[in-house]
């Protein structure tokens, strides 16, 4: 376990979008699902240090992170967002030694990443994105973090580029926590999984078995709307117009399965080897 | 909502007690003893501190402020150095006749200003629009002073269209007495129906308007037209396109709304900014308003009169920028939700 | 509720329009309602009392109040107004003045010795404005209802004092105190106030006296507006219209196009306000009488006077024409030699030390401007940098009493019009310095100042002799100051006005009561 | 086959606006620099028999109230006008973009106060304080720039606040935070010059109105003054002779006039060419 | 319903879009697919005459009318009540001032749909029942009539677009993306309506998207675009079950 958020709220100009999100990054991977909107990205932020938790505590290496040398943890967790964080004005170069001051070892991690060491001194706007989404894995790099935390690092490129990237993700001997909204990707990358919905984590738990049997209305739903080549059209369960419902279940008034009990909050439990926040985990299971 | 105006009002405020406070600053810099300029150039020793005393300027500096805001607040906006009336009542004549000229100006200003922006914006990249783009830089280049004493030796003493300065005939006082409400001119001379007054004032400010609402015409025409240009590469407009509405139907219904935010800011804006920016037309045309009268105490180092004058405009441009604030909710729905 | 501007006639009250009046008007001969326009640069009234009143608003103020005496610049003597005749006795030190018989305040009371004793005695007790000119008066006695005695602490020509353009007014006690709103006044001349609106552009509004001791004639002006046009070309296009009648001031340009312009008459007249630039004689590079004498002769007199061209003309010595004490033969002359002589006699000029002196005028006066271009561009030619600040008269004042220039440079004028005011202010060592911005320290010079009261009051001859001597050593002994010209007024009234006669002892007042408009 | 052809434009539009602008400017600017070669007689050097002559082959723009050359005295006049300008620019640009960069990446508190500031300086008549200024640091250029400046700045702190709020809202700032570079560090490597191009475009639509704030200071007989040329000051002498001698407050009036017109057709220009939107009012 | 030939659309020098051949018959659906920038959009904008600064050439018919000859009166008749566009950023796509309402009443009333231009009371009813008609075909509730953009979900404006082209008539709906903003879940629902429009009314289709997967469920033609040139057409099953073309293979051995 190298970070850890313990009932975390977080929230912009105190308006909380991620509600008391209790949440580990462990070895092997570990994936975040969700809806747009759904805090993934807020999260992500809050792991990086980059925004203080209204309440709740995260911890690095079981250290809080308001007592961590901010030095040291600079160093080890990087992030690795889509193409567009590079800095429009620095060339390749100075981006990528941007943290390290190391510029000797550029046209190296360069290599490393399938760059060509050539374009060092282009500016963001002459390379493709996927040569982009390469320089930011590059300077995240250059420091050595220990946890990488890579947010939609795809989304933005065409497939064929997508599959070439994760290729590169795969082989890197980082930890790393992946946020997406492509299940096959985290499927590929992350040993296990966390679905947000509305803020919060209503389900988690290894990645094949969460896929292969959802636990959680939401999960199921987020399966099978995923069209598949050459399959039958994707199927919608429940409303969808209906926003995330404030008070009991956050996913209730979009729920097929929606009962008079789901007014009240559900608390996380075991269920089949997962954490699920839903009263009717076992019906889903067996669906 | 509610909320978001009680904010507002709240920053309303402190930027009103700011203005204060750097208004009693820049009062205490001002060189020459008040005293001295109250008392007159030949006065006594005696004089002089006789009118420290009146005042308060024998105090210590704290005190002093302290005293100001609690005359402030209570109505007291103390008697003015130069004309020696009480300065409230000396911005209660100016101000409503600078609120007449600059509302007149802006009134032309929006009237030309905003069609010829949405003109420029339909015909983009092309004639009518360079020449509405050059015509309004050049309305926002133009010296005022300069324009004003053309305009006035042309359309008032050679051709005779046009009354050389006043307010109105003052002739008329006699002849049909107005009976005043607001203070403002036209208006009363329009809610009592007077007639002449309503007219011969009507006639009187052709010229100043016109040189008041150059600057505001430009700017309004080059920001409509800039808003609306980027409103119009929204991608709504394309699905407007789409479903057959004309140009000039997507720039007047869908796009002139939403880019209209923009430009009611700079309206606001331009509103306080002009109100004593027209000094120079003022003089040129005897228009006895604010922008003449900041101007007269500034130069006879009227303290309470700039102090006067800088807060009435602060608290305008203040409540003018709260009343946008609001017009924006009302048309574009999404300043609502802020 | 609404209150009604123009408030001297009701509402409902039949209008009396211009022109139909003067149809149904049972006086055959040209009955004058129209309206005399004055057309001021600045705001008219600013204080309503007249003992303490001390500025613009005597315009309007010398016609509706009056003093005992009137100053009269061709005889350069006073001459009757409330008063009709005088005399002094005790060597200057009593003055005994008779009072014109039924005259009445506008309030209806009787204009009579003891109401006169009370007006003076009151301005003499507020200390304010220009009350220091009844400063010699020890006792008023009023012996009978037509006769004013005044006993002096020291000799003073009162019957000039009593002809000053401020604080000499006589004026109703009983109804003083309710002037101040300007709805009423207290005076005894010719008009009375009927509306005043400050701020507006008409901001005053006068109207005939009907009780006047001097009667009402046909063709005299019943009424009487203050137009406030700060804009002189504003004014001179108003006045081209016919929509204002009298304009107190043009520029030379202006004054030459109204001489040729049908519709407008155009008159000039030399002030009593002159410039001066004061040196600093007291510290500085100008403590150097051979400096402060090079600098009088390095202005080129005759230039600027053609610059000028008629807004002003070259005077004579301290005191301009018309005032008691003119001397001539003390024009000043440009002697760019000597100049250069007198500088290089204290190591200054072209190939000597670089000369840097500081100058402070006022802001936004065009003449001063005028002479400072002309200077600073002489001065340059000689090696001396010029460094002129164009100031408020607050700020100049204030770094003047604390000796902060070199140059310092002011006009001035009297209050009444008697030369003296020149020499016990501006000449006449004081400590603090008050207006003797010359620094100059000179016992035999204040001795000569002190005695010259005296000497008018009794002896007028001797006093134009003791005026002659101090200039020549205050201007060419002491160089203490350069005198380059006197103001001219060049004025412009409408064609068809008569009787308009500028008087320089009353700056910019026009005697409306003097005027008539022609058939 | 038909062939649907798009619309012409005029060749003028946008960016050889801007570079019309450009164009205009460098030749203002030089007339001024060059005003010793150029002008036909001495600066500053009156004839009082030679004043207010006709424009004529010997005086193109005739003479002043105290005989000096006009053409000589824009020429020269030129140089105190734009010095001001840009001083002025300079100044505010310096003092308002540095807060406001600040205020945009610090948010929170630093943000709210500095905006506070600035609102407070708003809503200060632009004019009266510029004019008090004036008044209380006597009338020179240098009062002008600062009085000028005084109302100036507020304006690049609020345009740069707002941008430079958006860029450090980008995931590259956040990326070099997460480097560990220091705070001053990102706002001078990635803030500020990722916000500066707004402003800039500001700058130039603002030069005009700054010449015009300073003529008026000038005209009031509170910036330049004697014997300084400066054109609102040439302005202000001439205005009482408009009637009378119109060429003596025209010239000057012309060359204000084509000056700020010139610097606004370049920012204009500038700003169709990279944000349409942004105007902010001097 | 649409029928193109030899389009060719540039700017400037750049050709960025070229399409041999394109038909979209009722009831089809047909989809382009292709990388970003490849020149969908492009085509499908040039299809409505909308490529504005753009050199077009070609033959270009839409529900029978030549879109390059057409007068623009003509051209904008065709617009929406012919031919409806339902765009990919779904609340970007709509007038944020704009009621929803207001905004399909004055469509209907420009192109005369439900009592015409008149502005009488019968008119207005006749209108309001095409609207509600129009909702409900959708699933939507006509309450969101009276919303503004900002207040509606992702899906729910997706499926008021599409709303706005059932009221107005429309023969063919231009789907650019439609998709691409959403949720999965919500991307399910937006194809669902799409499918049993086509289903029910016989509407033809054409789609533009760069997912794959997607396409495959629900096109019965594609076209697959790259560098703006059609590098591949035919039946969806046979294109996307054995490819012709290298880039078509690649595309499909990326999906997951
Ligand atoms: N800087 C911000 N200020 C205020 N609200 C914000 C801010 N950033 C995000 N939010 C809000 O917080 C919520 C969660 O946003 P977040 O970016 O974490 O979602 P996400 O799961 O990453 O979505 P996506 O998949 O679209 O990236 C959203 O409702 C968003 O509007
Ligand atoms: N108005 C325009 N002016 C110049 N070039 C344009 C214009 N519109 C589009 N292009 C160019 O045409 C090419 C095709 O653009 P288009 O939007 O059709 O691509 P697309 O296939 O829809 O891509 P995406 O999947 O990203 O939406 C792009 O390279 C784009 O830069
Ligand atoms: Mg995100
Ligand atoms: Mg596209």
């Amino acid at each position: 376990m190298i970070m850890r958020a313990d009932g975390v709220t977080l929230g912009y100009g105190g308006r909380p979008v991620v509600h008391d999100v209790t949440l580990d990054i462990t070895e092997g991977g570990v994936g975040l699902i969700g809806e747009s909107g759904s805090g993934k990205t807020t999260l992500a932020r809050a792991f990086l240090g980059l925004l203080r938790p209204m309440s709740g505590t995260i911890a690095f290496n079981g250290q809080d992170l308001r007592k961590v040398g901010m030095k040291a943890f600079r160093k080890a967790v990087q992030p690795v967002f889509q193409a567009e964080s590079l800095d429009p004005r620095m060339s390749v170069a100075r981006s990528i030694a941007e943290g390290s001051r190391d510029r000797a070892a550029v046209p190296a991690l360069m290599e490393k990443v399938g760059l060509d060491p050539a374009l060092a001194a282009r500016r963001p706007h002459q390379l493709s994105g996927g040569q982009r989404q390469r320089v930011v894995i590059a300077r995240a790099l250059a420091v050595r973090p220990e946890l990488l935390i890579l947010d939609e690092p795809t989304s933005a490129l065409d497939v064929t580029v997508q599959a070439r990237i994760l290729e590169l993700l795969e082989g890197l001997e980082a930890e790393r926590l992946l946020i997406t909204h492509n299940l096959a990707v985290v499927e590929r990358l992350c040993r296990t999984s966390h679905v947000l919905f509305a803020g919060r984590v209503v389900e988690s738990g290894p990645t094949g078995e969460l896929l292969r049997r959802p636990a959680h209305p939401y999960t199921l739903a987020l399966r099978d709307a995923v069209p598949r080549l050459g399959g039958q059209p994707p199927v919608a369960r429940g409303r969808t117009e209906a926003a995330p419902a404030s008070e009991g279940c956050p996913f209730r008034l979009r729920c097929p399965l929606a009962v008079p009990e789901c007014e009240s909050a559900p608390e996380p439990r075991e269920v089949a080897g997962r954490k699920v926040a839903c009263h009717r985990a076992e019906l889903v299971l067996s669906a | 909502m509610i909320g978001y105006l009680a904010r507002r009002l709240g920053q309303a405020l402190l930027v009103v007690a700011g203005v204060v406070t750097l208004t009693f600053v820049i009062m205490r810099l001002v060189p020459g003893d008040p005293a001295v300029a109250y008392a007159g150039p030949k006065a006594t020793p005696e004089q002089l501190a006789a009118a420290s005393r009146q005042f308060g300027l024998d105090e210590p500096l704290h005190v002093q402020l302290w005293n100001y805001v609690r005359d402030l607040v209570t109505g007291d906006w103390g008697t003015s150095l130069r004309t020696r009336q009480p300065v409230r009542e000396d911005l209660f004549t100016a101000f409503p006749a600078s609120l007449e000229l600059v509302g007149a100006a802006l009134i032309l200003a929006i009237v030309v200003g905003i069609p010829v922006g949405v003109l420029a914006a339909r015909h983009k990249a092309r004639l009518p629009d360079l020449g509405v783009r050059l015509g309004s830089m050049l309305a926002v280049s133009v010296p005022v002073f300069w324009l004003a004493l053309t305009l006035q030796t042309v359309f008032a003493s050679h051709l005779g269209w046009f009354p050389v300065a006043g307010e109105y005939d003052a002739s008329l006082d006699t002849t049909s007495p107005l009976t005043l409400w607001t203070n403002i001119t036209i208006v009363d001379a329009l809610i009592t129906g007077n007639w002449p007054i309503f007219t011969s004032t009507l006639d009187h400010l052709v010229l100043p308007a016109l040189v008041v609402a150059a600057y505001p015409a430009g700017v309004i025409a080059q920001m409509t037209r800039a808003a609306l240009i980027e409103e119009s590469g929204q991608e709504h407009v394309r699905l407007e396109r789409a479903l057959g509405f004309g140009e000039t139907t997507i720039l007047t219904r869908f796009a002139l709304r939403p880019a209209l935010n923009p430009v009611l800011s700079l309206i606001a804006l331009v509103f306080a900014y002009s109100l004593v920016n027209g000094f120079l037309v003022e003089a040129v045309f005897n228009w006895p308003g604010l922008g003449r009268y900041a101007f007269n105490a500034i130069t006879s180092a009227d303290t309470p009169g700039i102090a006067g004058v800088t807060l009435l405009v602060a608290v305008v441009y203040v409540l003018v920028n709260l009343v946008v604030d609001l017009l924006q909710g009302v048309i574009d729905p999404r300043v609502r939700t802020r | 509720g609404g209150q009604v501007r123009g408030a001297s006639q009701p509402p409902s009250a039949p209008a009396t329009q211009p022109g139909a009046s003067a149809s149904t008007s049972a006086a055959p001969a040209a009955v004058n309602d129209k309206a005399f326009v004055y057309a001021p640069n600045l705001d008219v009234v600013t204080d309503w009392d007249p003992a303490t009143s001390y500025s613009n608003e005597n315009i309007a103020m010398q016609n509706i109040y009056e003093s005992l005496t009137r100053y009269n610049a061709e005889s350069q003597k006073p001459e009757p107004r409330l008063a009709t005749e005088w005399s002094s006795a005790d060597g200057g030190k009593e003055w005994t003045f008779k009072l014109r018989e039924g005259v009445k305040f506008h309030s209806g009371n009787p204009v009579t010795a003891e109401a006169a004793k009370k007006a003076i005695e009151r301005t003499m007790k507020l200390k304010s404005g220009a009350a220091y000119i009844w400063d010699a008066v020890k006792k008023i006695e009023a012996p009978d209802g037509g006769t004013l005695k005044f006993t002096l602490k020291y000799a003073t020509p009162l019957d000039l004092v009593a002809s000053s353009g401020y604080a000499s007014y006589i004026y109703d006690t009983s109804v003083v105190e309710k002037v101040k709103d300007g709805t009423t006044d207290a005076g005894s001349g010719p008009y009375t106030i009927d509306t005043w609106a400050k701020g507006k552009e008409t901001e005053l509004t006068l109207k005939a006296f009907d009780d006047y001791w001097g009667g009402w004639k046909p063709g005299q002006y019943k009424k009487v507006a203050f137009r406030v046009t700060p804009e002189l070309t504003t004014a001179w296009q108003l006045l081209k219209n016919g929509e204002v009648n009298f304009v107190q001031r043009l520029n030379p340009q202006l004054f030459a196009q109204a001489g040729a312009t049908s519709g407008v008459q155009a008159t000039r007249t030399p002030s009593f306000q002159n410039l001066m630039l004061l040196f600093n004689t007291e510290s500085g590079p100008l403590k150097d009488v051979k400096v402060r004498q090079a600098l009088q002769k390095v202005l080129d007199y005759d230039g600027l006077a053609a610059a000028l061209e008629g807004a002003g003309v070259k005077g004579s010595g301290l005191v301009p024409q018309g005032l008691l004490g003119f001397t001539p033969g003390l024009e000043p002359k440009q002697d760019l030699k000597e100049a250069a002589e007198l500088l290089a006699a204290a190591d200054y000029g072209p190939d000597l030390n670089e000369l840097k002196l500081s100058l402070t005028y006022a802001q936004g006066d065009a003449d001063q401007q005028l002479m400072v271009t002309l200077l600073s561009s002489q001065l340059k030619k000689l090696n001396v940098t010029l460094q002129a600040k164009p100031m408020q008269w607050n700020a100049q004042w204030d770094l003047g009493k604390k000796k902060g220039q070199d140059i310092f440079v002011m006009y001035w004028f009297p209050d009444y019009a008697d030369p003296y005011s020149w020499f016990v202010n501006v000449f006449r060592s004081a400590d603090p310095v008050s207006f003797n911005l010359s620094y100059l320290r000179d016992e035999a010079i204040d001795k000569a100042i002190d005695a010259l009261p005296q000497l008018t009051a009794t002896d007028r001859a001797a006093a134009e002799q003791s005026y002659a001597d101090l200039q020549k050593k205050i201007i060419e002994e002491k160089a203490a100051v350069a005198v380059p010209y006197v103001q001219t007024y060049q004025r412009a009234l409408t064609a068809g006005v008569q009787g308009y006669v500028d008087n320089p002892a009353y700056p910019n007042v026009v005697s409306f009561y003097d005027l008539t408009l022609a058939g | 086959m038909t062939v649907v052809e798009p619309r012409r434009r005029l060749p003028m539009m946008p960016d050889r606006l801007a570079a019309f602008g450009a164009v205009l400017l460098v030749l203002i600017a030089a007339s001024a620099l060059f005003a010793p070669w150029l002008a036909p007689y001495e600066e500053n050097d009156p004839k009082p028999l030679d004043k207010l002559l006709e424009p004529s082959s010997s005086h193109w723009f005739g003479t002043d109230h105290v005989g000096r050359d006009i053409l000589t005295q824009i020429l020269y006049g030129g140089r105190t006008s734009l010095a001001i300008a840009a001083a002025v620019l300079a100044v505010s640009a310096l003092v308002g973009v540095t807060l406001g960069v600040v205020a945009g990446y610090a948010g929170g508190w630093i943000r709210d106060v500095i905006m506070r500031i600035t609102d407070i300086f708003l809503a200060f008549p632009a004019l009266l304080l510029s004019l008090a200024l004036a008044v209380v640091l006597q009338p020179s250029v240098t009062t002008v720039i600062l009085a000028i400046a005084v109302t100036w700045w507020p304006w690049y702190a609020r345009l740069s606040a707002s941008v430079a709020a958006s860029v450090s809202t980008r995931s590259y700032v956040d990326a070099a935070r997460c480097l560990g570079v220091p705070a001053p560090v990102i706002v001078w490597r990635h803030v500020l010059p990722n916000s500066i191009t707004p402003v800039l475009v500001q700058l130039s639509l603002d030069a005009g109105g700054v010449i015009l704030t300073a003529a008026a200071l000038s005209y009031l007989g509170l910036g330049a003054h004697e014997p300084t040329a400066e054109w609102g000051l040439m302005v202000q002498q001439g205005q009482t002779l408009f009637t009378t001698n119109w060429w003596v407050v025209t010239f000057p009036g012309l060359a204000i006039l084509v000056t700020a017109f010139a610097f606004n057709v370049l920012g204009e220009g500038l700003r169709s060419a990279l944000d349409p939107r942004r105007t902010v009012i001097r | 319903m649409i029928r193109v030939r030899d389009l060719r659309v540039a700017y400037g020098d750049r050709v960025v879009a070229e399409v041999p051949e394109l038909d979209v018959a009722r009831g089809e659906c047909v989809a382009i697919v292709g990388e970003s920038g490849s020149g969908k959009s492009t085509t499908l904008l040039a299809l409505l005459g909308l490529t504005e600064g753009a050199r077009v050439s070609g033959e270009v018919s839409v529900c029978g009318v030549d879109v390059m000859k057409a007068r623009p009166r003509a051209l904008r008749a065709v617009r929406g009540a012919k031919a409806a566009l339902v765009i990919q950023s779904p609340q970007a796509a709509l007038s944020p001032t704009t009621r929803l309402g207001v905004l399909m009443r004055r469509a209907l009333r420009l192109h005369g749909v439900g009592g015409g231009s008149d502005t009488s009371g019968k008119a207005a009813r006749g209108i309001d029942e095409v609207m509600a008609q129009a909702c409900e075909a959708v699933m939507l509730d006509p309450a969101i009539l009276r919303r503004y953009p900002h207040e509606i979900s992702g899906g729910q404006a997706q499926r008021f677009a599409i709303a706005l082209a059932i009221a107005l008539g429309a023969e063919v709906i231009m789907a650019d993306e439609p998709t691409s903003a959403l949720d999965v879940t919500v991307q399910a629902e937006v194809v669902g309506v799409l499918r049993e429009l086509r289903e029910e009314r016989g509407l033809a289709v054409l789609l533009v998207s760069h997912d794959l997967a997607l396409v495959s469920t629900i096109a019965d033609r594609v076209l697959v675009m790259k560098d703006g040139v059609v590098v591949e057409s035919g039946p969806a099953r046979h294109v996307l079950r054995d490819p012709d073309h290298p880039y078509t293979r690649e595309l499909l051995e990326a999906l997951p």
